[in-house]
């Protein structure tokens, strides 16, 4: 009986069934709380034609960037892509795809695909290159869009701990975007610091319940820092 | 004469109320932290997750899981929380920031602001801007009045593509402080040394001057 | 004869797979928890907050913040978590719960459920039903064949107000399973010792009966 | 400078503002996590003609029951209200309006209403008496129906433990409605068991954000029980 035994043995195990073409989730904000290794994977994988949805896509040689350089990304939906000249190229040569989305519609649209809302309005994008094409409809007086889910055929997650139920806790902003990718994978892959003995994780202090997540895997992490800022001791 | 950046940040902290809840964008904005007044206590907002943003850390407590919306290794301070990206615009979205300080390229008398993309330049993302414009009730556009070139950006209608249609009711820029109000900017204060007249002939959309249009002070 | 109460929470129980996260609804349903197969490890759903309900509390363990979607007092098992109505909905709107078993009046051959109002009795609420019934993939709905007088349950079209539209395909009665396809009952299963005529006569709905009816065993 | 400092004095102070024919969120379910002193406070300060948004209604001698028996309520939104004769016999007479709601559309309606989504698309209530006169849109092949934010005037909330800067967490399942309701409401306060020290609550365990919270006072709660259900030890 494995029952609820999330735990996965390898990085290959892991992302087992990942194939061309299909929709990638990946949680992280910049370069913090990015599941490092799983991207990793998915280089050393090779799978193309991916659409990739990330708040960011890495820097150059690091991150999802990675995988830009090789080509395995079709299509980017992201809010923000800088700081990655390899994006650039490929974006002004017409070579990747990029759908440029609201960061807050983009984590809500993720959240609505978990929570099995097909569509919301936001006020956010009226009236912007972001509306074009989007149904308009008034509320409180003032126009909204209408935005659809998004859901993954895998979603790719850095958590700090676990148990082996798959409940999963973050470690300071390394939150960000990671909870919503975790509840809108069909395939949920978390890995993490340190899984801990179940008991240890409080029940209501935990940010993703195990049901979101399918495979649990322990990594060691890099953690780039992008832009080291300091203040000298007063 | 035009205002500094931080002449421009300064007067925007005073701006500020005891206990609000801000959002400051990359650039001028960020600097307003540095001039909180005295007496007042605010709570910075970071899109990425964070309420209550602290100082940069020291050296040897760099943490690279605790980092701003602009990517920054920040300290939390006393009274923060931490939450996901959905929670962050969630509160962003719902109005509960009380000010929002943003740059902009243009902004124009219905209230449209222009600040994320040029078009022919490579577009790197609106990232939270537009959540922001659309989320918070009190926004400040913090802006250079002209171009290098003297051309207003303050103006009747926006060329470049939005980041939020008829959100801005506040503008300050480094000759004036405006307020937008029927279609026409009306002009609320001026740079100490900056003449009416400046401002006239550097505002392209409808501009209102009240009989008196005081100096700011520093 | 007709199965027991426990018998049909029993049948429910042998459809468990390992590894499942369950919702059962109250009455019958909450009675498949004691039936569990050995080797098989479910998880269960209760809608106001918990995944992952443990058995009741000992009396000196009672704990008022400690409650199920029924209000009893229970306890939280091991590998349990806790959160808000807004997450617990989410995880069950978004199809995350791999099966729900709930009470049902009355059932049709489109797969529609009415089990939360009966008009002219008083309504007390829909409570999660509503949610449940549209969220998850996998409903059982648990009920009576027939009526104390004989009437069908099963029928070629609700007479009561839905609870959900289309959405059950699967139905255990105290005389049978039975699957919806197609606009149609399919036979199934019979309880043990009666006769696919009498599920004949007791069903409204359109039904179609295969060569094979298997008995079910305990 | 009082800062961010949500401490009131009484529960006068708490919920001074409140009036006739406001509408009131009230956090709970069942009598489980309930706002009891807030409840009293509204009780003790007579103001008639509410429309209360509750997941239940109490029972008739304690929770938001004793607002029904002094018909303070004109309209109760709640997706179950059983256990409360009282409730009945004004249900029946018509003196009190009801809006039967879904438990998990009441749920996200709140959380809509604090996130500034306006209105979304759910599957939940599609063909039943819930959808009847509202927007019906096909999505991936099924029929759901448009749904609308809820926001209230007052929202009434019960907290396990605060700081001063309104920061709060929920104990168990005594969570339940409280984070979607205290983020939708105008005015938002929270009654608690203890407040700690700044500092003591980890930010990223914080279950309700202080920026919700405009009021904290702490109370005592008698936390009754609706059904006692025990086992022997084995």
């Amino acid at each position: 009986m494995k029952g609820f035994d999330k735990r996965v043995e390898s990085y290959a195990d892991a992302l087992a069934g990942l194939s061309d073409g299909m929709t990638v989730l990946a949680g992280g904000f910049g370069l913090c709380g990015i599941p490092e290794n799983l991207i990793e994977q998915i280089r050393v994988m090779g799978v193309k034609g991916l659409t990739v949805v990330s708040n960011n896509c890495g820097v150059d040689d690091f991150g999802l960037g990675v995988l830009l350089k090789d080509r395995q990304i079709r299509k980017m939906v992201a809010s923000y892509v800088g700081e990655n000249a390899e994006f650039e190229r490929q974006l002004m040569s017409g070579e990747l795809e990029v759908e440029l989305t609201p960061q807050g519609t983009l984590a809500e649209k993720m959240r609505a695909g978990g929570a099995g809302i097909p569509a919301f309005f936001t006020a956010t994008g009226y009236g912007t290159p972001v509306g074009e094409g989007k149904e308009v409809r008034e509320f409180n007086g003032r126009p909204h869009i209408l935005e659809h889910a998004i859901t993954g055929d895998f979603a790719i997650v850095k958590g700090w701990k676990a148990d082996r139920y798959g409940n999963v806790i973050y470690r300071h902003t390394a939150q960000n975007f990671n909870p919503c990718v975790a509840a809108a994978g069909r395939i949920t892959v978390v890995e993490v610091e340190k899984i801990v003995e179940p008991g240890e994780l409080e029940p209501s202090q935990i940010h993703t319940p195990g049901i979101y997540v399918d495979r649990l895997i322990v990594g060691s992490f890099e953690k780039r820092i992008e832009k080291r800022t300091v203040r000298t001791a007063a | 004469m035009a205002l500094s950046r931080e002449q421009m940040a300064q007067w925007v902290a005073n701006e500020l109320k005891d206990g609000d809840y801000v959002n400051l964008g990359i650039g001028i904005p960020t600097l307003v932290a540095n001039y909180v007044p005295p007496g007042i206590d605010v709570m910075l907002q970071s899109e990425n997750g964070l309420l209550g943003m602290g100082a940069f850390p020291l050296e040897q407590d760099i943490d690279a899981d605790m980092i701003n919306a602009g990517k920054q290794t920040v300290t939390a301070r006393a009274g923060a929380s931490i939450f996901s990206s959905a929670e962050s615009f969630a509160m962003i979205r719902g109005g509960h920031v009380d000010l929002t300080v943003l740059g902009a390229f243009e902004v124009d008398v219905e209230g449209n602001i222009a600040s994320w993309m040029i078009p022919g330049k490579l577009v790197k993302g609106m990232g939270g801007a537009m959540d922001l414009v659309a989320g918070a009730d009190n926004i400040i556009a913090v802006m250079t009045h002209a171009s290098k070139g003297g051309e207003s950006k303050l103006l009747s209608r926006c060329s470049l593509p939005l980041t939020g249609a008829g959100c801005i009711r506040r503008v300050l820029t480094d000759l004036a402080y405006l307020e937008i109000e029927d279609g026409a900017f009306v002009l609320k204060a001026r740079a100490p040394g900056v003449s009416v007249e400046e401002i006239v002939a550097k505002t392209a959309g409808a501009l209102r001057v009240p009989d008196e249009v005081p100096e700011m002070r520093f």
